[in-house]
């Protein structure tokens, strides 16, 4: 089954414990199933209803396509400045 | 246009020079500096960190946005990341224009947008020798687990 | 709270470090430069002259009602006078504040002030040998007479 | 008869071809009538209707009183910043 590496940063990263988590990519997988499958994964932990998502460096929404050559980042509220 | 992510401390003077032009007859800098309270806790520092590629290209895209808006094409955005102490430049925006309203008004659309959108992070640490990831969007730090 | 009328290169680096401050989070810079071109004509350099007393007493007056309306001490202003060529800084003010938003409401309450109330003057100089002074209630230059 | 000192500057001086012109002034004098003689004493040249003008290094209005210790000043348009 084909996979995509998704980044963590900051909060998100140390709740998770990892950078980054490689997730399996149904047929048709968007945005909002590669959640799910971070949320699977991360067990208790919780991330927000909604996080920013990132797909190669961009901001995206729940229903943008992934597929397995894309980078795809969960961006927690950024504090830049 | 310029923007830059860096982890060396601000070179402010070169900045300005940067934007110095014969057409210009205003800049205008902001700095972002970290200060010792944040929250009411008494900060000691603050260590930065950032998605760097998407971090970058956000700026970028500030920073032509602002080109547009504002009609000049001196506009320099640098970010540093790492661990930073009290005083020390987080960020530096310089900007100069014709005229003085676009370029404060240029100044400060970049650093709100800068606030907004780019996917950088920051973690207080605090006197008493805690640390906590700052969340804008509720108010406060939001608390270490 | 400083202001000073100078003769002098203004040092801007020096005026940053005079504000920098543990409290604060935010600093803004504002420059006013000698442009090429003013109302579509070339210019080589300006003279500004000052009623310097009272000068030094307007400065004085705008800086401490910028530091009572936005609540900070850090305020410096300086203003240059004598012959100035292209490029060279006209004015600086400098603020800083623990937050953005007053630091960058501060540097142009400043510069909006200083245009209406201070007693200085300016007369361009430009490429092609004449002079005027500079008459901003009329939009444009006043013929040299 | 009491006299008191006006500074020129700037478009004014070199209209006027002076820095300062000395007034003589009337009992009560104010602001106005300094003024008027200033624009007696400058022959043809034109200053503006209602110049600012300052009383010992503040702005003051016509109706203010002038006396032969202050200092007057003529404020041509202000260019500064």
């Amino acid at each position: 089954m084909p996979s995509v590496r998704v980044l963590l940063f900051a909060s998100y990263a140390e709740a998770l414990g990892a950078s980054s988590v490689d997730v399996e990519l149904g047929p048709s997988a968007r945005v909002r199933d590669v959640l799910e499958s971070v949320r699977d994964r991360a067990g208790t932990v919780r991330l927000p209803p909604s996080p920013l998502v990132a797909v190669n460096e961009q901001y995206a929404t729940l229903d943008d396509p992934v597929s397995e050559r894309d980078e795809v980042a969960i961006i927690p509220p950024v504090a830049g400045g | 246009m310029r923007v830059a992510l860096v982890q060396a401390p601000i070179d402010v003077t070169a900045m300005l020079e940067e934007v110095r032009d014969r057409a210009s007859g205003a800049t205008t800098l902001f700095l972002g500096t970290v200060r010792d309270v944040n929250d009411g806790r008494s900060v000691e520092g603050i260590d930065y960190s950032a998605y760097e590629g998407m971090a970058r290209r956000e700026l970028e895209t500030i920073g032509r946005e602002a080109v547009e808006r504002f009609g000049t094409e001196h506009v320099v955005i640098v970010h540093r990341i790492g661990y930073l102490a009290l005083t020390d430049i987080s960020i530096a925006i310089v900007v100069s224009h014709a005229r003085r309203s676009p370029a404060m008004d240029a100044a400060r659309y970049v650093i709100e947008e800068v606030k907004k959108r780019v996917p950088i992070w920051k973690r207080e640490h605090y006197v008493d020798g805690t640390r906590e990831w700052v969340d804008p969007t509720r108010g406060h730090a939001e608390a270490r687990r």
